[in-house]
């Protein structure tokens, strides 16, 4: 017969206000195995926990039963409470009283009965849990950071330095992603590259990074601590070791119209090239769907030309295996395209232009060498129109979200055109200015007092062009929805930042949630926001939403942090809520007939096989085995098994089956 | 006289969505008819079918089942297995003439504490509406020398 | 030597009035879509016409399926028994076969050799047996084989044989004439007609096979015979004299009950012990079982065979296991 | 093709062309227009503005009466009356308890069963019929103005694209015009001021006109009422205002449809406009034939 | 029939199997399994219309397993058997030869031999699988009935049912050593045969073998009480079927409609 403990919580009166306390903990005594029944105004405080860890003394329980709040609030709590008391941490569960009852229902009998009920239940449950331990695994003290924004460094610097190493991921041939695009950097306005080129030199130098750009993530398998991930390297067409960077192949290469990605297509490149002059590591790349060569099997310019012999125009792409230990995802986002606009002509103009668009015109290191001309005509733009919220928080584009820079960085757009042009007029339309943060909406008044800034509080309806000026028409709703149209020479669009290209497919492979739109999901809102829901898996950045500088780094040192955090021990233990198969004497050794049919439904491939051997070593039968390190103890093999060889501990058939009979 | 019918509901429930969906419930202080026990359980993944026969055995009127939304299972895709063993077993239940009405099906996510209680009470008045389950109850017992 | 009467048609129709009258239940064998099974029935006219037996046999009206041996609730600190009287209603088994007719003799040597079933005792005394003589045989029947016959009178307390117009009425026990006793007028005096029934001869010397079994044991026949059985417990279930049962208890945290049901020792599970051995770990055993069990054990212990060669077994087969030609089969093998 | 037909207010009086010109294009392409028996005002301009309840009361006895008559659908080729029909169904469907009330107060049952349709939807089903019928294909630069009502908003009329719509020039390109490149397409033409503030009328029409023919249009085509008295009725305040003297015409698009099929000017009521429709007569107008050399 | 005789002859002959399962005339006109394991011993196989077991179920029966490797005379029903039994690695390519008549009529058609999965799914795509005809009839009568119809007709049949699991030991898809059945910690189902257990019982069979079934009808065929226990299983995998567009027994390759999924599966009443 068990001896099990009712601890009933008062949680001040947040339970006792509609739950009779006492009257639970006495009709808890009558039920069968229930040895040891109180009430108390606070399970969780010290006094509270003494009392449940000095009965478990006095009266032998062998089953604690805490009927207080959530079980996702306090279960670790009590199981600790227990385990202090020498009682094995999973003979204790709570009922919960709070949230699932008294919170819920109004005071009464009914309620208190309820309450009881959900006792008496997990009573029966917990006659039927058995001690569990803790599972073991050990961790591989590699961290994959996938993305080489300015997030991705500031992850592999804050690791390495933390004295573990990891390899960078990045998609595009050098590192530095978005960042490494602007011109200035609100507020301060320092030049972007100024800050953060050492920074991606730093990275590349640093003994505990490997850099590997012109990479991606092909395929992930395994768990935290013990990840197994495969990196498509594509071929650079080129030998790295051999190639010095000397650039002598891009001057020379035929083939130099091809629109230019790092500037937005604003500018061109050759078809071998390096994304910018900056570039980490400084090693050129064959375009091959605009290289003459592989367009014509004529050319090798460059081939003749390079002073190594470097280039490999029959280099292919290469899989490259990985052992990781946690893994940070840094993929950053993307901007909506000025297409998607009707009203402003779906970006048929070539003078109406996106933000990162300007960045490349104000950069000195841009098409323009930081000199404003117009796409269009190269002329001086005399008036140019910001448009912010273009596509954000607008359901008709599908982004309702606020994508929180626009305000502040066309602020710095409208600011960096005034000092570049004096005489020349810039309008922005908003809705609102949402300047939140350090040294923020001083920026913007600055831009609005100082550098004389017209902001418009408004949308704009429509935007054509008529005798080579864009009349943008809209309307000041501060002046009592007054019909506003100027005739500008350059319209910048603050389009809404989305979650970046085949984001679903990526999360897909790390088995990690995402939202509606692309971005990743965090674990939790407020307290997990750079952990996802798949153990051994962070974020950094704006992958998990749209994200200024300064929050970046910090939520990437955070992220960072996590993962040494991880490494800093050398096993890590699990919950040993997982699956396994049983075992039975023999001739039939397992219920398990070995069908494998409850092989495709984990989701974690954490189902393998094991033979029974003979002692002369021929197979006797073939069972489902899982791998107590894989499993993370859905159930879903559990309710797949037909012969119920599969169980799972913590809730097995035989507990939940138990629970149901008491209902 | 005889007193008024209060259904008895059997609902289970995974533990990351709709189980701390029913606590959001609770921390946000909405009422609910408190009709419902609720079986918390890892995952959907993890709720066989013969659970909810046997709900049935012990008397339940009606029985809920909730999990993650599509796409947000916790184990990236027990509810997906779940929402096929369901459908499956939905069709065969009305095959063999079982009342379907009984049973609900639903997603509850985290976030949706308004949704749990709505759930929760319109479950309990459409099963009150429909009466106790005496048909299934026909079994019980029966057979029996 | 029983009294022999006539009972016309007309007069069955009475006879069941006058059962009812006096509050029995009376059960015969009806036609439900094509399956013959026991059914209550209010006159004859519903019993099935010329069937040749049963699927299930009389014997679950004695020994039913599932029988509830004592039921209980507990509450805090206490149990509260309860053993419920077996509902016995006074019963008339109209129509059975001479060959399960006797079977409850085989049965009676169970339940009663040691303890006595009160159980099965109780609803024992409650029934009244009508025999009905066979018109015709199948291949599967050999009831001639093993001691009994298409108009056998062992077991039934009333045996009726059909005959022009009605029926020949041989009134055979107490519980024979306290039935006739409610309508003595049905009743027409009937000696000196003899009665009919199907011919069938014996398939093989029983007693002789009784006698060379035990040197059987370790034979192969056993495996041939039964490699294509699958191991359910269909032939267990419709025969009239297996009493194999298990004791199940059904309980939640507030209520029992202990249940006795039928059980097989066809099935693998019956013999499994704990340890996960298995005595008859293959079918070839539990089939020998089933044979040594009526053909070895019984005579041995009860100076009877657990056979009535009814061959309800062979027709409930799903794979055809033709008990009457093994038996033929195993006899002809020299021991 | 039968389908129900509700021509509304305008269509029998300021724009009796538009209804001349569907009556006869539809006929041509073998679609059989059932008026809708004894039907009334939709409420257009002022029911929603007096009287909630009306405005849904209106719009719901037609749709019974058609109902009534075993219609299935309705066109309204006049874009205020389909936008009110639409609006009213959808709003009785998402308050059921209106219904009754409603039904209570038009004495008809109402299903809301019945599909409105405009008249773009309409001739888009015969798009085939319309290619073999044409025979003087409409070789003009014309600028097609939807007007708000036609495609807004999205949430009641779900038809095409409300910012840049495309149907209209869809089925110019069918007849052979070419539509320009215009980005009034669904500017504000003023509408309802037509009577009352002509001033804004001038001011809000007259960037359509201007802006069509700097952009190189022959015509202005619209499938709304209002909109066409505006561009046309209104023409001698947009010129006033814009001292210009603008004389390209606007036209309804059955209209233009009409003459591509090689229909009589007569029938589709081309002589009832203000601005004189001259082009396509050029036989006897060698001006004109010049003027679009 | 002969050239039947002869390739069983031949394969006992060569040693190449142990045994060949096939049928013999049985009781009165019904053909029953047989088992040749010595040449001479194939003069009894007998092949026509009258037989109708799918004696895929003999191919996981431990008993016949020992004899070694074996033949299979295989009715359509029985490759597809054999094909999912494969698939669910109860048996591996090759443990089996199966023996399939032309068109199932031995006297005018040849036997082929398949010794692989392989070939056996390529003789089993030329068959498209049809139920019986009484069968799906009797399917669509059940469903034009009423909910309360239904509930009414099985609740009848099957507190008929004497779990005597005929049809459960004659599905060639219930191999299982230890069934949900025999689960007695918990005792999920009632090993009484009282209404509640049988209903149990036959709820968990046909999940069981929703995505699993090779509509055989072997199940219904077995029951001794006559209960058409095989349109449950049918449904089940007609269920399958219809939703997820996947069948049993027609690749060795394991395709479970229950433990796989598509994230656009489409059902209509979760809310």
């Amino acid at each position: 017969m068990s001896r099990i403990g009712v601890f009933t919580c008062h949680c001040g009166e947040n339970i006792n206000a509609t739950v009779d306390c006492a009257k639970v903990a006495e009709m808890c005594m009558s039920v069968p195995g229930v040895v040891h029944s109180v009430d108390y105004k606070y399970m969780c405080s010290d006094p509270g926990q003494r009392m449940i860890q000095e009965a478990v003394a006095e009266h032998k329980l062998d089953g604690v039963i805490v009927a207080a709040c959530s079980p996702r609030m306090h279960e670790p709590t009590f199981r600790r409470t227990v385990a202090e008391a020498g009682l094995n941490p999973y003979l204790c569960e709570m009922a919960n009283l709070r949230e699932h009852c008294s919170w819920v229902h109004e005071k009464g009998q009914a309620t208190t009965q309820k309450a009881a009920d959900l006792i008496r239940v997990l009573v029966e449950k917990v006659k039927r849990n058995q001690p569990l331990h803790p599972i073991k695994v050990p961790v591989t003290k590699t961290a994959l950071v996938i993305g080489g924004g300015i997030a991705g460094i500031q992850v592999a610097l804050d690791i390495a330095n933390g004295g573990h190493k990891v390899v960078l991921v990045e998609k595009s041939p050098s590192i530095g992603g978005h960042m490494s695009q602007l011109s200035e950097t609100f507020p301060t306005l320092d030049c972007s590259q100024c800050i953060l080129t050492p920074r991606m030199v730093e990275a590349a130098q640093h003994p505990n990074i490997t850099l590997m750009t012109y990479s991606e993530v092909a395929k992930v398998d395994g768990f935290i601590g013990n990840f197994t991930v495969t990196v498509r390297k594509k071929a650079r067409k080129l030998d790295e070791k051999l190639c010095t960077g000397c650039g002598l192949c891009i001057q020379k290469c035929p083939f130099k119209k091809i629109p230019d990605e790092f500037n937005e297509g604003l500018g061109t490149r050759t078809a071998i090239y390096v994304p910018f002059p900056q570039a980490v590591p400084n090693k050129p790349v064959i375009d091959t769907l605009n290289c003459t060569f592989y367009k014509t099997g004529k050319c090798k310019v460059c081939e003749k030309l390079c002073p190594t012999g470097a280039i490999r125009f029959e280099q292919e792409d290469e899989l490259v295996t990985l052992d990781i230990g946690a893994i940070v995802l840094a993929t950053g986002f993307k901007l909506m395209k000025t297409d998607a606009f009707p009203e402003y002509g779906y970006g048929k103009h070539k003078d109406i232009i996106d933000g990162m668009q300007f960045e490349r015109l104000a950069s000195a290191s841009g098409p323009t060498a930081g000199v404003m001309k117009r796409p269009s005509d190269g002329k001086e733009p005399e008036t140019v129109v910001f448009i912010a919220c273009s596509g954000s928080r607008d359901r008709s584009k599908g982004v309702p979200y606020c994508s929180k820079i626009c305000c502040m960085y066309t602020a710095k757009h409208a600011m960096l055109y005034k000092h570049k042009v004096h005489h020349g007029k810039a309008y922005v339309f908003y809705m609102d200015i949402r300047a939140a943060g350090k040294d923020y909406d001083e920026f913007v008044r600055r831009a609005i007092e100082e550098d004389e800034v017209k902001y418009i509080r408004g949308r704009v309806s429509r935007i054509y062009e008529e005798d080579g000026k864009l009349i943008v028409k809209g309307a000041d709703t501060l002046m009592g929805g007054e019909p506003v149209e100027i005739k500008a020479d350059m319209v910048v669009l603050a389009t809404a930042v989305q979650s970046n290209d085949r984001s679903e497919e990526l999360a897909q492979t790390l088995h990690v949630s995402y939202d509606s739109y692309g971005f990743f999901a965090e674990a939790h809102p407020k307290l997990r926001p750079v952990e996802t829901n798949t153990g051994g898996i962070f974020l950094a950045g704006a992958c998990q939403a749209p994200r200024d500088i300064p929050e970046t780094v910090a939520q990437a040192s955070g992220a960072a942090a996590k993962v040494v955090g991880l490494f800093s021990q050398d096993e890590l233990t699990r919950e040993p809520i997982v699956a396994v198969v049983n075992r039975q004497p023999a001739p039939v050794f397992s219920y398990c007939v070995g069908c494998f049919l409850c092989q495709s439904a984990c989701p974690y491939q954490a189902i393998e096989q094991e033979q029974i051997l003979a002692r002369n070593g021929e197979v006797i039968k073939t069972l489902a085995r899982i791998n107590p390190g894989l499993c993370q103890g859905c159930g879903t093999c559990v309710a797949t098994c037909r012969t119920k060889a599969i169980d799972l501990q913590g809730f097995s058939n035989e507990q939940i089956y138990a629970e149901l009979m008491t209902l | 006289m005889e007193e008024k019918f209060e259904p008895k509901l059997t609902a289970f429930v995974c533990n990351w969505c709709t189980y701390a969906g029913a606590d959001l419930t609770g921390t946000s202080r909405i009422k609910y008819q408190s009709n419902v026990r609720v079986l918390r359980v890892p995952c959907t993944g993890r709720i066989d079918f013969m659970l909810v026969m046997k709900a049935f055995q012990k008397g339940a009127d009606g029985v809920i089942v909730s999990g993650c939304h599509p796409n947000d299972c916790h184990y990236t895709s027990g509810n997906y297995h779940a929402r096929r063993r369901w459908m499956v077993y939905k069709d065969l239940m009305d095959f063999m003439g079982m009342d379907t009405r009984r049973v609900t099906f639903s997603w509850v996510s985290a976030a949706e504490g308004v949704r749990w209680a709505q759930l929760v009470n319109e479950v309990t008045d459409q099963v009150r509406a429909l009466g106790p389950y005496a048909e299934y109850q026909q079994l019980v017992g029966a057979g029996i020398e | 030597m029983a009294d022999t009467f006539e009972l016309s048609h007309e007069a069955l129709n009475g006879l069941f009035a006058a059962l009812r009258k006096d509050g029995r239940r009376v059960l015969a064998p009806v036609d439900s879509d094509g399956r013959t099974e026991l059914n209550e029935v209010e006159s004859p006219a519903q019993v099935a016409k010329d069937y040749l037996q049963t699927i299930l046999s009389a014997k679950e009206v004695v020994f039913p399926k599932v029988e509830r041996l004592l039921s209980y609730t507990t509450g805090p600190g206490k149990v509260e028994l309860k053993d419920p009287e077996p509902k016995a209603l006074p019963t008339v088994l109209f129509g059975v076969r001479p060959c399960e007719a006797a079977a409850f003799g085989a049965l009676d040597a169970v339940f009663n050799w040691d303890t006595r079933d009160s159980f099965f005792n109780a609803r024992m005394a409650q029934i009244a047996v009508i025999g009905l003589s066979c018109t015709k045989a199948d291949a599967a029947c050999f009831c001639t084989t093993v001691g009994g016959g298409p108009a056998d009178t062992r077991g039934s307390d009333i045996l009726l044989s059909p005959i022009e117009g009605g029926f020949l009425a041989e009134v055979l026990t107490e519980k024979g004439r306290s039935i006739q006793a409610l309508a003595p007028e049905l009743f027409q005096d009937g000696r000196g007609i003899d009665k009919t029934a199907v011919k069938l001869d014996k398939a093989f010397d029983q007693p002789a096979l009784t006698a060379k079994l035990p040197g059987m044991f370790d034979s192969a026949l056993w495996v041939d015979q039964s490699l294509r059985c699958i191991g359910c417990g269909a032939c267990a279930f419709v025969c009239p004299t297996c009493v194999c049962f298990d004791i199940q208890e059904e309980a939640d945290p507030k209520q029992g009950q202990r249940l006795r049901c039928w059980d097989s020792c066809g099935y693998r599970m019956f013999t499994l012990h704990a340890s996960g051995h298995n005595p008859r770990e293959v079918q070839s055993q539990r089939w020998r079982q089933r044979i040594y069990h009526k053909f070895s054990y019984y005579p041995e212990r009860y100076g009877m065979l657990g056979c009535v060669g009814c061959g309800k077994c062979t027709r409930a087969c799903p794979v055809d296991m033709n008990l009457r030609e093994h038996l033929v089969e195993t006899s002809e093998m020299k021991a | 093709m039968r389908i129900g037909y509700y021509p509304g207010c305008s269509l029998l009086g300021s724009s009796r062309e538009f209804d001349e010109s569907t009556r006869a294009v539809l006929t041509a392409l073998d679609v059989e227009l059932v008026e809708v028996p004894d039907w009334n005002c939709c409420g257009a301009s002022s029911a929603h503005v007096i009287d909630h309840t009306l405005s849904l009361a209106l719009p719901a006895r037609i749709m019974a009466l058609a109902e009534q008559a075993g219609l299935t659908e309705i066109l309204a080729p006049c874009a205020a009356c389909s936008n009110r029909l639409l609006s009213a169904q959808q709003e009785i469907e998402q308050h059921p308890e209106l219904k009754a009330e409603i039904a209570r107060i038009i004495e008809l049952p109402y299903q809301g069963t019945v599909k409105i349709v405009n008249i773009l939807e309409v001739l888009d089903r015969v798009t085939e019929r319309i290619a073999v019928k044409v025979t003087k294909p409409f070789a003009k630069k014309v600028a097609n103005y939807y007007g708000c009502l036609l495609v807004r908003p999205p949430r009641v009329v779900n038809f095409d694209r409300p910012e840049d719509p495309q149907s209209m020039d869809q089925m110019m390109k069918l007849v052979g015009a070419e539509s320009i490149d215009w980005p009034f397409k669904t500017e504000c033409c003023g509408a309802a001021f037509s009577v009352t503030r002509t001033d804004i009328v001038a001011k809000l029409s007259g960037k359509l006109v201007e802006g069509a023919v700097k952009r190189g249009a022959e015509a202005i085509v619209v499938a709304c009422p209002m909109c066409h008295s505006n561009l046309d009725l209104r023409r001698p305040e947009i010129n006033e205002h814009l001292q210009e003297e603008y004389t390209i015409p606007a036209m309804f698009i059955t209209q233009v449809i009409g003459l591509a099929m090689g229909l009589d000017p007569e029938k589709l009521g081309l002589q009832r406009h203000m601005v004189s429709v001259e082009f396509p007569v050029e036989r006897n107008i060698p001006a004109a034939a010049g003027a679009q050399a | 029939m002969e050239a039947l005789k002869q390739k069983a002859k031949d394969l006992l002959e060569r040693g190449e199997v142990k045994a060949i399962v096939g049928y013999t005339k049985g009781t009165g006109d019904i053909r029953r399994p047989y088992f040749a394991q010595r040449p001479e011993q194939v003069d009894g196989l007998v092949l026509d219309e009258a037989c109708t077991q799918n004696l895929a179920t003999y191919a996981t029966k431990h008993e016949v397993r020992h004899l070694g490797k074996l033949g299979v005379v295989a009715l359509p029903v029985t490759q597809r058997a054999l094909l999912q039994l494969m698939a669910e690695r109860q048996i591996r390519d090759g443990d089996v030869i199966v023996l399939v008549a032309e068109e199932g009529n031995v006297e005018k058609g040849n036997v082929k031999e398949l010794a692989s999965a392989a070939a056996l799914e390529e003789h089993l795509a030329l068959k498209t699988d049809v139920m019986d005809e009484k069968d799906q009839e009797l399917l669509a009568k059940l469903n034009a009935k009423s909910r309360e119809e239904r509930w009414a007709f099985w609740h009848r049949e099957l507190s008929r049912c004497v779990k005597c699991y005929a049809c459960r030991n004659s599905c060639p898809m219930c191999y299982c050593d230890h069934c949900t059945m025999d689960c007695n910690r918990p005792q999920w189902v009632p090993v009484a045969s009282h209404d509640l257990g049988n209903f149990e019982y036959h709820v968990v069979r046909a999940m069981h073998l929703a995505g699993r079934c090779v509509e055989c009808g072997e199940c219904g065929r077995a029951c001794p009480v006559g209960i058409p226990v095989h349109l449950l299983t049918f449904f089940a995998e007609e269920s399958v079927h219809r939703q997820f567009g996947q069948r049993a027994g027609h690749s060795a390759k394991l395709d479970y409609a229950l433990s796989t999924f598509r994230p656009d599966d489409k059902e209509s009443f979760i809310r």
